[in-house]
């Protein structure tokens, strides 16, 4: 096998220095009724060659070559080429967890970075190592604000990524914390009426999306406001981590969870991704997942080291504040280079990008389709309902070798035939008007042959 | 230090300061393209919600940024410098082919929503790896979704507990043996399961008598590593299976030590009903300094209905689907489908292996963890000699009478050209040095590191201040943790 | 060496053997698919061509190549980990992006014998870029295909002979300044040139009044280098090209300085007749440790008719297309068409840039190389106070006092964490230290080495013999270059 | 501009220091009329994501997805991912020449084993660092036997590939080296007695190529024998390198030059290259290029340095042994990884499988188009003569996105409508399969026509 270092005579001579005969001795303390005689009932072994030519066969019938308007919690930006030029390298690649300072600087000093990067783009005061997605920072969000303010239920927005709601449900089920759900209005913003009717002295916290769901951009201020008199905390749950460049951060909220997945991490079918919290500094303790530290060796000389660590699984166990271990370092080293290359002025102008080519498309739509929520802010994402079904209007854009909006149906069966759409900065205009066209002319054909059964009628 | 030239040198090596250090206003690594749009009046679109500035964020150059990790990479040990010995890590080779077929076009840019018709690449992707792992566990059915190992647990016990739940009684704990990570006992918590201890025996595996008289209707399920964590194969496993089903508890097995298994024997095979794989330690996908992993968790039939949402299935016509329609389904452990990127990689692995390379791969694992048993022994105390598999657990008890603990002869081994073993676990041994050098040394590395180690069990008795002291020849020396925990800064201010 | 920590540390680094020393029968890093073919009998087929063994061609595994090479590139200095100022040779950022797009499959893998139907990208690529060269160096036309400077010399050396030839006489010699490089007299030979030197004035720069008395119809051609390799822009140019031109004599241009010129003035316009570019110093493209470089030759409209084949062309159908049919030119210098990845990398350069990024480029250069002068005047001897332009050369007069050279002050640079700057060039500067940051230095960096330069100063006065005895801090001391060249080892032959 | 680290205070910060108002000062020097006062007329500044779209498009203009038969000095074999990982790190990537040995044992040490593999597989006793390419290596190959023998003239298979003589003679003209062509004979070799009556006494060497041109192989035993004999010098030119693993190299070559392309390094178009000189160790003073010795440091660790350095240009000037001073040391990297890739057991395994994809191709072409020098061994290359232009047959095989043989007329007129096709290891037998019946189908066409013809005549 080609990656084993080893000869048969490496294999002779080192059985021979431990003093035995043959490699099954080695296997001797598991029962005989129990060890393989056969060969796993796998593929063969195979070339390199071949390895490569399945995955681009797999990738030939992976959508390779589509235009996408997809997002939904999961977005198509440009990488920059330096991202992979730099993980690349086998210090960082096959590196593990950094527990020994001394030869793990790079690591480290690169998540202490990654750190305060994500406080300044969020207006937090500290921020965490990674989680393992955004849904999961969110769930863990909410059992942080549980532990803290010793309350247990949670109001959800349903303006939430349905997924994300799902994850929450999943861990809240067996850990006794209620869930309820605020609905949205005809701005496709958390109706803040239901909001506060829902909070009771029981409520630990609210969970929001900001651009929620529908890329609709949230009254943090507000929602905060009302959480805050009741006593409960505020999680925001930021899903389009470009819309930091435009959008003001919820600095209102207590905990943000974060998926940093636009920051340069390819979309690769969902994951892996990057979840990140970030939070005050008095909640630090009750945070989940590694944090970096700095101090200082023994002359005084500057140095990173794992911190906290009395939080942590591995010596806190059932006491601690998750059961988090490994996390998505890799991933959170992409989106900190992401974040350098692009910094304080280039995030600006990505987001700007976003905002005017997600303007453009909706302005577009809405000549045709039906934008909904139109009054609200919103970042790189709109709806748009439609006479058609979305899903046949999709299977023509397929033809055109393009994905349409995801429809919404399956999630909010109220919006009927409405379809989630997103433009980023790699939406082309072209692909806008071509999209836009198969649209006008569905709602064309709709109405013609509403019109014929109108005619027939009259 | 007479030995430790075979090994390292020091070299002239980049400091680096952090990169806001280097930032200036005006500098960017950056360039969009024009915009084929017209131009909008931000604030006219976002109103109070549009920012003003992005604070201390950097502005620098490419070069510099290049540069900049570049240089901060050069002060990390890594797989491929050398011999990485984590117990109960397994930090073998990443291999770089499963890097490439990660990163081919549709693949790496697929978007979880797109439709199935253009998906088929993705689910034949993970239904492939799912029968290989089904087949290398000798389990029935599997799930992809959760993101690690503690993710895997915390699936496997919410499998655990619908099963039960199903029968009318979720029950109240489950037993952890002392010898257990961390993991398993915070992840029961997070089930809402109470952790009941199981004692080790004298031969450091499960003591059965204790084990008879813990069992009982309330326990859900026994959680056991196998081999442990002391790299001991729990020779009673039949019958410690036998008590768990014979009171109705199951079975679930922590994964993290199957590169002493595959190809080899098959936890499906003896007893096990639920556990999870680490597709970042066992199936090389590669640690990237802390993560992505993936932790897949496989099954017996009974608890299939539990499986999280969605499930990838074979339609009539032959093509795949996700079914979403599971109604006893514990439900979504993560937005999307999991770690997707780490099941290419798995599968690369797998597939560059085969069924001769997988098992050839165990048989070295072992090979090479009795061969630094055998090295080691004599200079190193062995708390349990219980016949060792992937790893080997020796404690400082010999060091420790001249105050040098394990964390200064792991210190003193960064010298030596090495990455530390694992130290202080697991937790039922006292000063534990926890080695597992996986399949991916040769004999050379491996005698290499023995010879470091002899050498500093030397140094131990001739002159332990130098241990004491280590490392001596990193960028930095030891770095004080507990100023770092009394007072953290946890991020970057400017002066 | 009281500033170097700023700088440079030194850090525990991995030793390694020779691959051979790794070697073991069996070990094996390849692996073949399965023939689709019939298996052949290979004797029956070669009969007594059939080679036996391959000696002691190395086994190892892939874990083991990794290792390998990653472990030897720890002891290399490269612009991705600091400045590396080597006058003459433009170590300039080599953008992540060409390395990117030199590897999109139709480009990495294009047969340049496949049908012009389905090259037509290569082509283009080649166009632009040559549309691009002709335009900033001002001149008519161009040809990609030499390998490198020196190849590129050679090329335009030959149009020059082929130019001369078609009028009558290919005249005897070549000009060359005695600051020239040594591969500007080697290629007047290959080509079949008699070399004539021609001194330097006070100023650094071409002597008018030796020019002028040794120009005659015997000489075919002045190879300039300008700026020069002090520097020095050739303020006399204009009469320089007056003088050759009265003469009949072509005006040849070694570009290698061109990084002090893009976008700001184009030798097309002072006068130059020939002249070679290095894509590999102006225009980013990797040094590689030592190559591959790309020299394209620009050339005016006389020499045309000259270049060597093929020459891309434009059909009439707006099709591109190699033209082979040019009597007159001087022949193929290369199979093929050149180092086409470095055209590709050279152009992706260009538009990365855009004529505002070209220029700023070339003011930086300029920029940092006066910023170094004003920093070490007064520290070091500065022969010619000319103006500088892209690159400064100080001499090492004042130290030689103390017995320390050029080369010693080098050696010591690098344990201050830089890479030496070019030693013992030009040749008309006894001693010379020839430093050429490009523009890729930041402000600080350069702060940093004049820091680090000023230093050494101070230890030539205080404590020569660390500065004789440097480097200190590297995993080999100086090595021993006579030892080496009087009883040369060539290659590893087993013990 | 996003690679330049400066910012406009840095900018105004050094001018200052330096003295300076403003950057024109800078430029002074250049006499005034000669400034640039306007822009560049170049492509305008590009964002990353629109270079590499535009390379992408030129990508998908240039042959990608076709399978192809050509070979010619230019091969297609399975690079291992392996040697981009590790020549993409920045250590190899972006250093110069090892000139300060201290800092570049990395390069040095590898370009040392690469030397060693060279000769290990030539069976010679020295080779360089590289040249630019095989025929480059192949002119100064000859340029050395001329310095060794003191004579001048040289005598060329016709068998060499074609542009390698191209290259010679360029490189020839102008050095008084008399170049006189041998022809081959129906055998596919060169023509032993011609060539035993080309050589004179002024004959420097004997330059052959092996396998040549048609991918026979020729008997340079033979040649050697005729060429020692006249005290002329045998250069042997090796296109194909992936050949050492199963033929017998030329070991009775005074001077091999080499095209180590096969080796892992891309088709890239025709380059960048890697050609190779080696030769006996009594000639290493008339080497051109760089040479890599080994040598110890002070403490007596062994090192590795630049050496014989008086043989080049920066010592030696117009007597250097030649000009070269950049080489290829990146692209030899890369066969070295793939030598040590392969080694030993895995290039004969290799080489092996090349010959067995050709016999069956050969076969199954000989079935139906004319197999030429049938009778002499060959590797991976064999010329088939059809009935009709190979040209109009290719234009068929590009339907198919197949590209067939290189057709010969423009080389080789006397050989009719022939062309020169080449397996590899990544050949694969339906593509052969589709090849052969597509000539087999021009073949049956050309019969029916003529029979129609005749047909028509009776
Ligand atoms: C025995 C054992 N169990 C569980 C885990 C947790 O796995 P992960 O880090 O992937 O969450 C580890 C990892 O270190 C482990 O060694
Ligand atoms: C001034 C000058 N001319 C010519 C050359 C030769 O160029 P190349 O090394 O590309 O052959 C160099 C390179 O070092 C140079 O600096």
């Amino acid at each position: 096998m080609r990656y084993l270092p080893k000869s048969p005579a490496d294999r002779e001579a080192m059985l021979k220095a431990i003093g035995l005969r043959s490699v099954d001795d080695l296997f001797a303390p598991i029962p005989a009724e129990y060890r393989l005689t056969r060969d796993l009932n796998i593929p063969r072994q195979m070339a390199e060659s071949e390895i490569v030519d399945f995955f681009r066969q797999r990738s030939r019938e992976n959508g390779d070559g589509y235009t996408s308007f997809l997002g939904a919690g999961a977005y198509f930006h440009y990488r920059p080429v330096i991202i992979d030029s730099l993980i690349s390298r086998g210090e960082f690649l096959t590196a593990y967890t950094p527990y020994q300072a001394e030869i793990s600087q790079g690591t480290l000093q690169s998540i202490f970075e990654f750190q305060t990067m994500i406080c300044e783009l969020t207006g937090m005061e500290v921020a965490n190592a990674s989680m393992y997605d955004g849904s999961t920072a969110a769930a863990e969000g909410v059992m942080m604000a549980v532990r803290l303010t010793g309350r247990r239920s949670v109001v959800v927005a349903r303006s939430l990524h349905p997924q994300y709601r799902e994850v929450l449900a999943t861990y809240a089920t067996h850990q006794g914390m209620p869930l309820s759900l605020v609905n949205f209005g005809v701005d496709g913003r958390i109706n803040l009426k239901e909001l506060e009717n829902s909070i009771t002295p029981e409520t630990a916290c609210v969970l929001v999306q900001s651009p929620n769901f529908f890329g609709t951009i949230e009254d943090v201020n507000a929602i905060a406001e009302i959480a805050h008199k009741h006593g409960a905390m505020l999680v925001v749950s930021i899903a389009e981590s470009v819309s930091l460049g435009i959008v003001e951060p919820p600095r209102q909220a207590d905990v943000i969870a974060m998926e940093a997945q636009s920051f340069g991490v390819p979309l690769g079918f969902g994951g892996p991704y990057c979840g990140v919290i970030a939070t005050r500094e008095k909640y630090v303790r009750q945070m989940p997942g590694r944090l970096v530290g700095q101090t200082v060796d023994k002359q005084s000389k500057r140095g990173f080291v794992l911190t906290l660590a009395t939080r942590e699984q591995h010596i806190r166990r059932e006491k601690a504040t998750s059961n988090i271990c490994t996390n998505q370092a890799l991933v959170a080293l992409m989106v900190n280079i992401f974040m350098t290359v692009y910094g304080k002025v280039g995030l600006k102008e990505l987001a700007k990008q976003n905002l005017a080519k997600t303007a453009y498309a909706a302005s577009q739509f809405s000549k045709h389709g039906k934008l909904l929520f139109a009054t609200s802010p919103r970042f790189n994402e709109f709806v748009v309902q439609t006479s058609e079904d979305p899903y046949a209007i999709n299977s023509r854009l397929l033809g055109h070798k393009m994905v349409g909006g995801l429809p919404l149906q399956k999630f909010y069966p109220e919006l009927g035939n409405a379809a989630l759409w997103c433009c980023t900065e790699l939406t082309t205009r072209s692909a806008i008007d071509t999209a836009v066209g198969l649209v006008a002319e569905s709602e064309r054909s709709v109405r013609s042959a509403k019109e014929e059964v109108e005619e027939v009628a009259r | 230090m007479k030995h430790m030239t075979r090994k390292a040198t020091r070299h002239v090596n980049q400091n680096e300061g952090l990169i806001f250090e280097k930032s200036s206003p005006g500098k960017a690594a950056w360039k969009l393209p024009p915009l084929d749009v017209p131009e909008v009046d931000t604030t006219a679109l976002l109103g109070s919600s549009e920012r003003e500035d992005l604070g201390n964020m950097p502005e620098v150059s490419e070069i510099e940024i290049i540069r900049h990790f570049t240089r901060l990479s050069t002060w990390n040990y890594a797989i491929d410098l050398g011999m990485y010995p984590l117990g109960s890590c397994t930090m073998k080779y990443n291999p770089r082919v499963n890097e490439a077929v990660a990163r081919v076009e549709g693949i790496a840019n697929g978007h979880p929503y797109q439709p199935e018709k253009i998906s088929q690449g993705a689910l034949r992707i993970m239904q492939t790896l799912s029968e290989c792992l089904i087949e290398i566990t000798g389990m029935d059915a599997i799930t992809l979704q959760p993101a690690a190992g503690a993710h895997g647990e915390m699936t496997g016990l919410l499998m655990v507990r619908a099963y039960h739940q199903s029968k009318g009684n979720a029950r109240k704990k489950i037993l952890i043996p002392d010898s257990a990570h961390g993991t398993n006992p915070a992840t029961a918590a997070m089930v809402n399961y109470a952790v009941e201890n199981l004692k080790s025996d004298s031969r450091g595996m499960v003591d059965i008598a204790s084990l008879e008289s813990q069992m009982n209707e309330d326990v859900a399920a026994l959680m056991l590593t196998n081999p442990n964590t002391l790299g001991v194969f729990e020779q009673d496993i039949h019958k410690i299976a036998d008590i768990l089903h014979a009171k109705g508890g199951l079975l679930y097995m922590d994964g993290a030590n199957m590169n002493a298994l595959v190809g080899k024997v098959r936890p499906g095979d003896f007893g096990v009903d639920v556990m999870h794989l680490n597709l970042h330690k066992t199936f090389s996908t590669p640690h990237g300094g802390g993560g992505p992993g993936s932790g897949p968790v496989a099954i017996k039939k009974a608890l299939e209905p539990f499986l999280p949402t969605p499930v990838v299935i074979t339609k009539p016509d032959g093509t795949l689907s996700f079914d979403y329609n599971r109604p006893h389904s514990v439900g979504r452990v993560r937005a999307f489908y999991g770690n997707f990127g780490m099941f290419v990689r798995a599968l690369a692995y797998i597939q560059a292996n085969g069924p001769d390379g997988l098992r050839q791969t165990t048989e070295d694992a072992v090979l090479n963890a009795n061969y630094i048993r055998k090295g080691l022994e004599g200079a190193f105390d062995l708390p349990y000699s219980t016949p060792t598999m992937h790893e080997v657990v020796f404690s400082d008890k010999l060091q420790a009478k001249k105050g040098v603990r394990t964390m200064d002869i792991a210190k003193r081994l960064i010298d030596y050209g090495f990455h530390p073993y694992t130290t202080a676990f697991p937790l039922i041994v006292p000063g534990a040095l926890m080695i597992e050098p996986t399949e991916s040394e040769s004999k050379e590395e491996m005698d290499l590191f023995v010879e470091a180690m002899k050498s500093i069990a030397e140094e131990v008795e001739e002159d332990p201040q130098t241990v004491l002291d280590a490392p001596h020849t990193t960028r930095v020396s030891r770095l004080d943790e507990t100023a770092a925990a009394r007072k953290p800064i946890l991020r970057w201010k400017p002066a």
